[in-house]
């Protein structure tokens, strides 16, 4: 029965892609991205990935549409001219498809205990993580402990792509360097001078906020984690800069501040491996930690995590602010 | 006791189903946008109070039923504010409330 | 009898997505869109119980929480953009 | 049933190639980032159905377990980080495509292209 659920799932899905893809009106196709993001988050589930599940709720139907949009309100909101040399490209996908196809029906059987991927390492992970790090969820302790190195590389990754971001849009303009007027005329429609959204915005905010915290603390019992919480703590303070405005955000939470963050988490990571070193063991081997192994996993686990959850919060505010303080002309 | 906790919140589950569905149709057959945005409602408050309900009444006192609890509540606060702001980005847009089956004039501008 | 109401959200999402593809305006594919964010909770919820799972409602939760979000910033959008066009009316008039 | 088996794996290829699709034939640059977001999608689908073990459940340790069997967690683990490096780099994408438009006015690639060639 869940089969057929996923097959439904599974057609929604593609249906909605074509039509993201379709549509000429730039604005659809961001929205059907959210429901695309909310359709694949929902199969994530039913193929038991609850914490990608929890990563694509928290990035894709939040975040993903808020820097589409600031995107999109920075450019043009329609395609304006109609796909050139349309056949020709479908052709080619057309014959690309095929080619993919064929190799699907060499692909081990959907959901075969034995097929090369589940024989491989993972079950070492599932069987020695009881052991090892004593954590329920076993996906944060084959991304904290086990592949730590990897992890890092990821927050590096994510904090370049930060640093780009701000690179490219604190660029002064070109050619055309006039300022939009300063009026106060603009925004008496926008959504901070409507009564009703506002309370519920900040009553919410604090929420988001506790859950975001709860999913980074508790990352190591259910679904959760610092990259699940750091999307979140953002998504709650890019509510907060819809309800009350951008200056009140950065009033609260400067810039400077943000910069701090996702420098500091990066460094925090590094600096729990480095400290690996010195306590006599390797780079990012948290059992020295601690005097027993095991609390040192743990240690290790929720200071990464920590740091995870530190720089992602930090790359993705830093981004909206740089979007939607990027002047319309 | 069981049976009969069992037996209310298939009845409530079943109902929420229903509601949900009809929500749905709701949503899809009306002729205007106002019309369409009160059938979605139905599914977002009734719909939602029944199913989550009827979970409530199998999962019995655990964690889980503050859980759900404090979705419920989530979804009774969000999404009827999400509904006004909707209505009231549309009126401004000059999307006009019509009797009848009002053609939908305004296209994706 | 979870199963009745997977399938009548299942159903219902179905329903919503044909209206978030045919419109007509873009109110309408909001509108979907945050119906389709709703019975999304429903159907994870559900679905933990089916699973039998009931861990995975944090999951539910967040999506409660983020859909808002995501609806709220797209209407902030659509009314800035309003804005912006009324002034721009309002001027020409003037001159 | 051996063809619902097959289905996750159609899907995953037919996506692919949507996302491949807007990305070659679309000339507008953010529908081609839209296009590049849907074929990361596919991959990730990829990635967890390969994951999936019949009769599974989620790799989290409970209480009341008795010998559980579960999904593969590598697939998730790279996944998860995945996503959230594809929405940085994606955002990457649309820094660079605002940037665009204000130099060149415009963010069709043949308009841009034909602004170069002057």
């Amino acid at each position: 029965m869940t089969v057929l659920f996923s097959v439904f799932l599974l057609t929604l899905l593609v249906i909605t892609a074509i039509a993201a893809v379709q549509s000429r009106n730039l604005f659809v196709s961001v929205m059907l991205l959210g429901i695309f993001s909310l359709l694949i988050a929902a199969n994530f589930l039913l193929l038991d990935a609850a914490d990608v599940a929890l990563t694509e709720a928290a990035v894709g139907a939040g975040i993903s549409t808020v820097l589409f949009l600031g995107a999109l309100a920075l450019t043009f909101e329609r395609e304006h001219r109609p796909t050139p040399h349309r056949w020709l490209s479908l052709a080619v996908v057309f014959a690309a498809t095929l080619v993919v196809l064929y190799a699907t029906f060499d692909k081990p059987k959907f959901g075969d205990p034995g097929a090369p991927v589940q024989v491989h390492v993972a079950p070492w992970y599932i069987e020695k993580t009881p052991e090892v790090i004593d954590v329920p969820n076993i996906v944060t302790a084959v991304l904290a402990s086990f592949r730590g190195y990897d992890t890092l590389g990821e927050v590096f990754v994510v904090f370049t792509a930060g640093i780009g971001v701000l690179f490219l849009l604190s660029a002064s303009h070109g050619h055309a360097a006039q300022r939009r007027p300063d009026n106060g005329d603009e925004s008496k429609i926008g959504l901070r001078n409507d009564l009703i959204p506002r309370v519920v915005g900040r009553l919410l905010v604090p929420f988001i906020l506790l859950f975001g915290l709860y999913v980074q603390f508790h990352g190591d019992y259910g679904p959760g984690g610092g990259f699940q919480a750091g999307a979140l703590i953002a998504a709650a303070v890019i509510l907060f800069a819809l309800v009350e405005g951008e200056e009140r955000t950065l009033e609260a939470i400067p810039r400077g501040a943000l910069l701090a963050l996702m420098v500091s988490g990066a460094m925090l990571y590094g600096l729990v491996g480095v400290a690996g070193i010195f306590l006599g063991g390797e780079f990012l081997n948290y059992s020295v930690l601690a005097d027993d192994p095991i609390a040192g996993q743990h240690l290790g686990i929720i200071l990464i995590e920590a740091g995870v959850g530190l720089t992602v919060t930090g790359v993705l505010l830093s981004i909206f602010h740089a979007f939607a303080a990027r002047d319309r002309f | 006791m069981q049976a009969v906790l069992d037996i209310i919140s298939w009845l409530l589950l079943t109902a929420g189903g229903a509601f949900v569905l009809v929500g749905g149709i709701g949503a899809l057959r009306m002729p205007n946008l106002y019309t369409r945005m009160h059938a979605a409602s139905v599914t977002d408050t009734v719909g939602a109070i029944l199913v989550l309900g009827g979970i409530m009444l199998q999962a019995g006192l655990t964690l889980a039923t503050i859980k759900l609890a404090a979705i419920l509540l989530f979804l009774l606060i969000t999404s009827p504010t999400a509904s006004y702001a909707l209505a009231n980005a549309a009126m401004i847009a000059g999307v006009k409330p019509e009797a009848g089956r009002a053609p939908d004039t305004e296209h994706d501008s | 009898m979870y199963y009745v109401v997977t399938i009548a959200t299942l159903v219902t999402m179905a329903l919503a997505l044909v209206r978030a593809v045919l419109g007509p305006t873009v109110y309408d594919r909001v509108l979907s869109v945050n119906m389709f964010g709703t019975k999304t909770v429903l159907l994870i919820s559900v679905i933990a119980y089916l699973a039998g799972r009931p861990d995975f409602l944090d999951l539910a939760l967040a999506y409660a929480l983020i859909n808002f979000i995501g609806v709220l910033a797209v209407l902030e959008f659509f009314k800035s953009r309003t804005a912006r066009r009324l002034q721009e009316q309002s001027e020409r008039e003037d001159n | 049933m051996e063809l619902l088996g097959i289905y996750h794996y159609w899907v995953f290829a037919v996506l692919l190639m949507i996302g491949f699709y807007a990305v070659v034939a679309k000339v507008n640059l953010v529908k081609k980032l839209i296009g590049l977001s849907l074929f990361q999608s596919a991959v990730f689908l990829l990635y967890i159905t390969m994951g999936k073990v019949s009769g599974g459940t989620a790799p989290i340790f409970l209480k009341d377990m008795i010998d559980p069997v579960f999904s593969n967690p590598l697939p998730q683990v790279l996944i998860l980080t995945a996503i959230v490096v594809g929405i940085s780099t994606t955002a990457l994408g649309l820094g660079i495509v605002v940037r665009i438009k204000e130099e060149y006015g415009t963010i069709e690639e043949n308009e841009i292209q034909e602004i170069d060639r002057r």
